[in-house]
């Protein structure tokens, strides 16, 4: 009841993330049908589509607040398609939520302290009798806990609540929030919704700071086509549950498919 | 004279201070956008004019005045009595009510009787098919950009006189958001004033007639939408300008604040 | 903001407020020194008097502070799992009981009290003590299937059917607990030195149970309170706030949510444990119309009155709450309005009851993070 | 402190706790504010009538006598904080209501205290102390004696089945243990239905009990239960005679639905006339009783209390006779004591810790003419089951 | 088998009881999202009312009067306490009702003292026989009015814009405010009508079988809260079904007791609990109540 799944460190080259065919069925509508996709390692593959296509369901797949009605996920070797949520994140699959899920009451640090968690030890026991151990878990992880924030532009905010900072600011904190827990695959949907061109700059800059040097894989879910276009390796184009495009950036933009059920004829 | 004017609006929020003398006009039947960075102050403003402030322990001075009748001292039900409808930051919309429910909801402020009501629903479902599709369907289910048309529906069914838009593109697809963007036009036209708060800067500046830029809590720019876009200022921190650089910057990652993290081993 | 919940895992005085509302910008953490220093000079003062009580009070006071001390303990307890994790329980009394019984069970010996056969383990008392506090640990896990799954009002109910279950079984188990009757309890000994009402003279001080109780107790609480903050304010008490807060973000975030659902509710059942087996000690026997209801909802208005989340409120909100009836009928002679039982008028026993019924409504409303928060004033609804 | 400190005045009496040159102070642990709440009531007025009275007569060994009350609302832990509260400062208890925390006291008071507490109880649990001691039959003799009743009066006879309603607690389960063996002796089958001061509503003991065809009932439980119990029997037209123990009635329930009901065909035991009872004991302190508390109504915790109190009383008296009012001496004077309280129709014999003060029992019967509510249906009778019923296993 | 019969009507009837309290808590939590612990007061107040009114101005307006007084206390409690708690954490404000129930139960108990008040219901102890079983007419009537009142409150719930206000509010004040719902007006009825129905349940609650209302009238009203859960806090279905489980359960666990006594006996008031736990290991959100989401 106190141990923390394994924390697995980092492998400098990170498996890819396969999803095949994976259906899910709520009463009465299929918000995936039979989609199927890989992430190579390293890379930002974009998921895009109208909304209520399925991406977020995606997400939620992937990281297990969903099950797969059928098909499989796997992170290389690993099975991720029945693992429950907590397991998902221990094999070090991180994400942000569309609509922000944040305790307004936690300090940012403590916030970002809990993506901590699948790496740290420390249980009831530990705590509780604040074992040396324990104690010097907190200051290691405190400190890349600042770090992060450095990196991301948070470190003003980290002794305040998040329920009080503006929107963008709390994706923000979601955002550092994944990057704690030191991710093989980082799930980002609409990372940068709800901010101001250059602040949605700052932000796609810190994504592919991110990619290059950790050199993980981020899966990302955004609107903002200008950034997908030219953060992304690869594009995976979702309607109605169904993947009706996929490839290069370039390839997709012009298939007619996508311009007809997603882009519009943009001006 | 102005159907909504703002006055030396001042709002702190605790030792918080979220806005100082704000000036805002939103001309009858025109729509004023307001633009701003990540805590200029935007949502605040609207929460000042439907006075849910006393939610967020935000106290403010200076005088709002609709139609020449001053909001101060009102509750925000009387404000929405009043025509003033806001459509939140965030959705907010009721997650185990059914979709159908949140609809009814959005009418109990309507100051029509039931003919209008039925009228409004009928206009939000063809707006909006999918709402139709899962009026049974608990709102908490739906999607992001599916929760972002409920929440402007439910605020289109209480026929709004001036409608507070809080970022109402937020998280919709291109396609969806440029129908937003006609509806708005459309709501306008059929003479309800529109007060709306943007990040996508191109669109809000393509509908308004007028901006204001918020920044930081002040305002520091307004005047004619066109001319605002046309600023260098606006271009640069606002408008489409950026996405280019932004690829560059996303690309070979040189932009200001961002260093490159460290790996970390433990 | 309807889901907001006090924050957790922070000193006593200090820390961002335990109210259901953010800090303010700026109170954090840290104390500037010449506070900090008054505050260790306060704390110095405090436990030295704690210390000398049993040198000063007579029985009645230093029984009532033990009263208070072990409701301390039990406030900490289910502290933990409401004040921290939003999940409301209702049976703590059940594990108090668990405590006092299972203490009953593994220390004495097997005997014949006015009709029962009374079967007991006769373990040494100071292990029997232990194991009385594992076991309502372990009573709390077999609940862990519940405890794990259900969340806030539903647990709070579903728990009020261990209090009817434990009533049941105290009442019926004959052989174990004594029924109607309870059990004696046999008086604690360490090291060869036991804890009963055996004279012993310390400083011209004839020191009987009370007395050299007064001390195990305080070990205890000071023990109980050190590791809930511990706990707190490390890596579970994030988790367990996290759950509260998003049951969902959690378990994205690799908090086994269920795991430490029931972690903490075993976690809150031994406080429960340890403070019965304290009461126990007291009572020198049990009394199973003791372990209802009533007591558990005394527990959750300890937290309340104290402040939700923060150690130290449960320790003050028991305090007030244990002690206020005895102070109440013990000057109710001297209290204006209030009038000796029989001689008509408002008796010190319904004066007591709308007072704490009051204090709950009042402190929550005018110090929404407990009385604990009286000292951080400027903030105001 | 077991009155070591003793010290003797100018009359060369030995004092010790709660007696001074001039005041005898005695405790009362009550529950004005709890389940029992108008037993605690009439009990404690009863108390402090007796002490106003014996003052009046120029107080016990020139002392005055002063009870100090605390009300404990039927909740352990402030029961037993007035306990250690009172302890230090009073002679001995003349009222303890809540037999389990009398028992959860009694070490204490064996052990080392020693001061007479009498309970508001009649649990046999609590016989067997030298110093807590019941007055008048417990609840197993009450019982032996109430089902003896509806056997003399033919109501039931050999191989019947009789029911037994009865409190989980030391109250019920004490009187199940007499009418077991009151069963054993008269070749009945005993029904039972157990159930909790919380229940109400005894409907479902009823039909239960219809079916198991028994012929009466006897139930030992509040007096809300009894009324309940008695109106549903009735009601549905299931005709048996119904008898209780002295705690399940309280008069107020003639006013309610069941009224009619109690007073056709239930009975109550006790070992005390009823307060109505025109004999002269209770019409005295009726009167005085009603003079002194004009808006509360008479019942039978009058009796008891008052009763407790001039045992107690008496036990002073003898002990000042003897020049010892410490708390030894009070008890040796209680152990003499046997052949008091004619005046209430039952003599009591405290000279046997082990034993009841009596196996007596009045039996009663609803009636809403008579004040108090109650009238003698047979005189004080012991059983002859229950004369050979040894209450302590 | 008449056994069983007339212990399933009997648990029925008084189950029907427990539905009308269960109801009182399903309102208020449907309004508040708050377990309403100081129910049990409203019911002893709106019984108090009825209970000393009814001599002189006899039973029915008595019973009206004693509806309404409840209503009211039920509001001031409302506008007194719980409306300046707003926003405040939902188990804080079930602890406060904790307090509430406190303050007014020691008051009417004060009032009450020691005396057995009988509500002067027109039923009396009457019963009807059918088929050898027999049932007491103010069951019967209770049955009536828990059925009559929960499909009323069904219908509210569902199709007025009350119902709607009601749910929106609680599951989001602020937004609710902005819809122009006037969260004060709500939750201020809510709680009148959770005090009217007290008051109702008080009655059946107080007349016979049970002998009438008096201080320890408010214990019996906890039987409600498994009823409640079991059917599911925020459904009023619910209310009834769980009532009616309840009743029957610990009717049935009393009436053969003897047949179970290897549980011990007098496991009637346990067995409604053990019923409520099973349902919550299988249905977390009982019977007919709305799951909690799962959705990010
Ligand atoms: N738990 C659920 N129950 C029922 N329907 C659901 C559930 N989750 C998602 N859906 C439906 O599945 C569809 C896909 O939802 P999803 O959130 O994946 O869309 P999306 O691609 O993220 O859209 P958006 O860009 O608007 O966020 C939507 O129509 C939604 O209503
Ligand atoms: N409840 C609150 N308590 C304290 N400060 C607050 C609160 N809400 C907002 N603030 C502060 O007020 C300032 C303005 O916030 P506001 O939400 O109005 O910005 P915004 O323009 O809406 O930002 P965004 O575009 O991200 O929504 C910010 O500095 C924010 O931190
Ligand atoms: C009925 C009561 C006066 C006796 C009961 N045994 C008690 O607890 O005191
Ligand atoms: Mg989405
Ligand atoms: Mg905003």
């Amino acid at each position: 009841m106190t141990t923390a799944p394994a924390a697995t460190a980092p492998a400098t080259a990170p498996a890819a993330l396969a999803v095949r065919d994976v259906t899910v069925r709520f009463a009465g509508l299929t918000a995936l049908d039979a989609v199927s996709f890989t992430v190579e390692p390293g890379s930002v593959h974009a998921v895009i589509g109208p909304n209520g296509a399925g991406k977020s369901t995606t997400f939620n797949v992937l990281s297990g607040v969903y099950r797969a009605t059928s098909g499989t996920v796997h992170l290389g070797s690993t099975d991720l398609t029945r693992l429950a949520p907590h397991r998902i994140a221990g094999l070090g699959i991180a994400r942000t939520f569309q609509n922000l899920a944040l305790p307004p009451h936690a300090t940012v640090a403590d916030s970002l302290l809990l993506g901590r968690h699948r790496l740290t030890r420390s249980g009831f026991l530990a705590s509780g009798l604040r074992l040396p151990s324990a104690a010097r878990e907190a200051r290691l992880h405190r400190d890349r806990v600042r770090e992060i924030a450095e990196f991301i532009g948070l470190e003003k905010e980290l002794e305040l609540p998040a329920g009080i900072l503006p929107y963008g600011k709390q994706k923000l904190v979601e955002l550092g929030r994944a990057l704690c827990m030191e991710p093989q695959v980082l799930l980002l949907d609409e990372p940068i919704a709800g901010m101001t061109a250059d602040e949605r700059r700052r932000v796609a800059a810190v994504v592919a700071d991110v990619r290059d040097s950790l050199g993980i894989s981020i899966v990302l879910v955004e609107h903002d086509m200008g950034v997908v276009m030219r953060l992304a390796d690869a594009v995976t184009v979702l309607d109605f549950g169904r993947r009706i495009a996929g490839g290069t950036p370039a390839e997709v933009q012009n298939d007619p498919a996508v311009v007809q059920a997603y882009l519009g004829t943009q001006e | 004279m102005a159907t909504l004017e703002i006055r030396e609006l001042s709002v702190g929020y605790g030792p918080v201070r979220a806005l100082r003398d704000v000036s805002v006009d939103v001309p009858p039947g025109a729509i004023t956008a307001v633009l701003g960075g990540n805590g200029a102050g935007k949502t605040t403003l609207l929460r000042a004019v439907s006075r849910t402030l006393g939610f967020h322990r935000g106290t403010g001075t200076g005088t709002i005045r609709f139609d020449g009748r001053s909001l101060d001292g009102l509750g925000p039900a009387q404000v929405v009595a009043a025509g003033v409808i806001q459509v939140p930051e965030g959705r907010q919309v009721f997650a185990r009510m059914t979709v159908a429910d949140n609809l009814r909801a959005g009418a109990l402020g309507a100051r029509g009787g039931r003919k209008e009501t039925a009228a409004g629903l009928d206009r939000v479902h063809e707006l909006f098919p999918v709402l139709a599709e899962r009026a049974h369907q608990r709102a908490g289910l739906l999607s992001g950009g599916e929760q972002q048309m409920l929440a402007m529906g439910r605020a289109l069914m209480a026929g709004p006189r001036l409608l507070l838009l809080d970022e109402p593109s937020l998280g919709l697809a291109p396609l969806m958001a440029a129908r937003i963007a006609e509806t708005i036009q459309e709501i306008n036209a059929t003479g309800t004033s529109v007060m709306l708060v943007e990040q996508n800067a191109a669109i809000a500046l393509r509908l308004a007639s007028t901006a204001y830029v918020l920044d930081v809590g002040e305002v520091a720019l307004e005047g004619p939408a066109d001319e605002l876009a046309a600023s260098d200022e606006v271009r640069r921190r606002y408008l489409g300008v950026v996405d280019e650089t932004a690829a560059e910057d996303a690309t070979q990652a040189v932009a200001g604040p961002s260093r490159s993290l460290s790996r970390w081993s433990a | 903001m309807s889901e907001a919940m006090p924050d957790t895992a922070q000193e006593p005085s200090v820390g961002p407020d335990a109210g259901a509302k953010p800090a303010p910008a700026g109170s954090g953490r840290t104390l500037t020194g010449p506070l900090r220093s008054i505050r260790t000079y306060l704390w110095l003062a405090g436990s030295v008097l704690l210390l000398l009580f049993p040198f000063y009070l007579d029985r009645f006071w230093l029984q009532a502070g033990l009263f208070a001390m072990a409701a301390a303990i039990g406030a900490i307890g289910i502290n933990l799992l409401t004040g921290s994790t939003g999940q409301l329980s209702m049976g703590h009394a059940f594990f108090l009981a668990v405590g006092a019984y299972g203490y009953c069970i593994l220390a004495g010996e097997s005997s014949t009290e006015n009709g029962h056969e009374l079967s007991g383990l006769g373990l040494p008392t100071w292990l029997a003590a232990i194991l009385a506090v594992l076991l309502a640990g372990a009573a709390g896990g077999l609940f862990s299937p519940i405890a794990g799954r259900l969340r806030g009002a539903y647990l709070g109910i579903a728990t009020l059917a261990l209090i009817f279950i434990g009533q049941h079984v105290l009442f019926n188990a004959g052989s174990l607990t004594g029924g109607f009757n309870g059990r004696a309890v046999p008086p604690l000994s360490l090291f060869g030195f036991t804890f009963d009402d055996t004279e012993v003279v310390v400083a011209a001080v004839p020191f009987q149970a009370s007395e050299k109780l007064w001390y195990v107790a305080l070990a205890a609480l000071a023990f109980s309170a050190l590791f809930a903050r511990g706990v707190l304010r490390g890596r579970p008490g994030r988790a367990l706030n996290a759950i509260r807060d998003h049951r969902i973000a959690a378990g994205v975030m690799g908090v086994p949510v269920a795991r430490y659902r029931a972690g903490v509710f075993v976690l809150s059942s031994m406080y429960a444990g340890l403070a019965g087996v304290l009461l126990a000690l007291v009572f020198q026997r049990t009394v199973p119309e003791y372990f209802g209801m009533v007591l558990s909802l005394e527990y959750l208005a300890m937290i309340v009155i104290g402040g939700l989340g923060s150690v130290a409120g449960a320790v003050v909100g028991a305090a007030f709450v244990t002690l206020l009836p005895q102070v109440l009928t013990h000057y109710s002679d001297s209290l204006p309005l209030v009038s000796a039982p029989g001689t008509g008028g408002l008796t010190p026993g319904e004066a007591s009851r709308y007072l704490y019924g009051a204090a709950v409504v009042a402190v929550v409303l005018f110090l929404p993070g407990g009385l604990t928060r009286l000292k951080k004033p400027g903030e105001k609804k | 402190d077991t009155g070591g400190g003793a010290e003797t005045d100018k009359t060369g009496v030995k004092t010790g706790e709660g007696v001074t040159d001039s005041k005898i102070t005695l405790g009362a642990l009550t529950d004005m504010t709890g389940v029992y709440a108008s037993l605690g009531k009439s009990v404690t007025q009863a108390q402090q009538l007796w002490v106003k009275e014996t003052n009046a007569a120029g107080g016990i060994c020139d002392r005055q006598i002063e009870l100090t009350v605390r009300d404990h609302g039927y909740d352990p832990q402030k029961a037993i904080a007035a306990y250690t509260e009172l302890e230090p400062d009073v002679l001995g208890f003349a009222q303890f209501i809540g037999s389990p925390f009398v028992a959860a006291v009694e070490q204490r008071v064996d052990g080392q205290d020693k001061g007479i507490v009498l309970p508001q109880a009649w649990s046999a649990n609590l016989l067997g102390s030298e110093y807590v001691r019941v007055i008048g039959a417990t609840y197993d003799v009450e019982t032996i004696n109430l089902i003896d009743y509806l056997l003399a009066e033919k109501r039931i006879t050999e191989g019947d089945k009789i029911g037994h309603v009865y409190f989980e607690g030391d109250y019920g389960e004490n009187a199940l243990a007499g009418s077991q063996h009151a069963a054993k002796e008269a070749g009945l089958t005993i029904v039972e239905q157990k159930i909790k001061p919380t229940d109400n509503d005894m409907t479902a003991q009823v039909s239960a009990l219809k079916q198991a065809g028994v012929k009466a009932i006897v139930i030992s439980a509040g007096p809300r239960q009894a009324a309940s119990l008695v109106g549903v029997a009735a009601a549905t037209g299931f005709n048996v005679p119904v008898v209780g123990n002295n705690s399940a009635y309280a008069p107020q329930l003639l006013a309610t639905q069941a009224g009619k009901a109690l007073q056709k065909d239930y009975y109550i035991g006790s070992s005390t006339l009823p307060i109505g009872d025109a004999a002269e004991g209770p019409a005295k302190l009726a009167k005085a009783y009603a003079a002194q508390y004009p808006k509360d109504g008479l019942d039978n915790g009058v009796i008891a209390g008052y009763n407790a109190a001039s045992v107690f009383g008496e036990a002073l008296k003898k002990a000042c006779e003897s020049k010892d009012l410490t708390r030894e001496g009070v008890g040796k004077a209680l152990l003499t004591i046997k052949g008091f309280g004619a005046d209430f129709g039952i003599s009591h014999d405290f000279t046997d810790p082990a034993a009841p003060s009596t196996r007596e029992t009045v039996i009663m019967k609803p009636d809403a003419k008579t004040p108090g509510g109650l009238k003698v249906v047979r005189p004080a009778e012991v059983a002859p089951a229950a004369e050979s019923f040894a209450s302590k296993s | 088998m008449t056994t069983f019969i007339e212990l399933l009507l009997g648990g029925l009837s008084i189950g029907s009881v427990y539905a009308l309290i269960a109801l009182g808590f399903v309102v208020i939590f449907k309004a508040t999202e708050v377990v309403n612990f100081a129910h049990a007061s409203l019911l002893l107040a709106g019984g108090y009312v009825t209970a000393v009114l009814h001599d002189d101005i006899g039973f029915w307006p008595a019973l009206g009067v004693g509806i309404a007084g409840a209503a009211v206390v039920g509001s001031a409690v409302e506008f007194c306490v719980m409306r300046r708690y707003r926003g405040s954490d939902h188990s804080v404000l079930a602890i406060v009702t904790i307090g509430v129930d406190i303050v007014i139960t020691t008051e009417l108990v004060r009032r009450m003292g020691t005396e057995v008040l009988s509500l002067g219901d027109p039923w009396g102890d009457d019963v009807v026989t059918v088929g050898g079983v027999t049932l007491a007419e103010t069951r019967i009537a209770a049955f009536v009015a828990a059925a009559l009142l929960i499909t009323v409150f069904l219908l509210a719930f569902r199709y007025t814009s009350w119902g709607v206000s009601m749910r929106a509010a609680a599951e989001n004040p602020q937004t609710a405010a902005l819809m122009g719902i006037r969260l004060g007006r709500v939750s201020l009825s809510a709680w009148a009508v959770a005090g009217a129905l007290a008051a109702v349940a008080a009655l059946f609650l107080t007349v016979f079988p049970t002998p009438g209302l008096e201080r320890a009238t408010s214990f019996a009203a906890l039987k409600a809260f498994p009823a409640a859960i079991l059917g599911g806090l925020d459904s009023t279905t619910g209310a009834l079904v769980g009532g009616l489980v309840v009743g029957v359960t610990e009717s049935l666990a009393t009436g053969y007791q003897s047949d179970l006594s290897f549980l011990g006996r007098g496991i009637g008031d346990l067995a409604p609990y053990l019923v409520m736990v099973a349902v919550l290991l299988i249905r977390p959100a009982g019977l007919f109540g709305t799951k909690e989401l799962a959705r990010v």
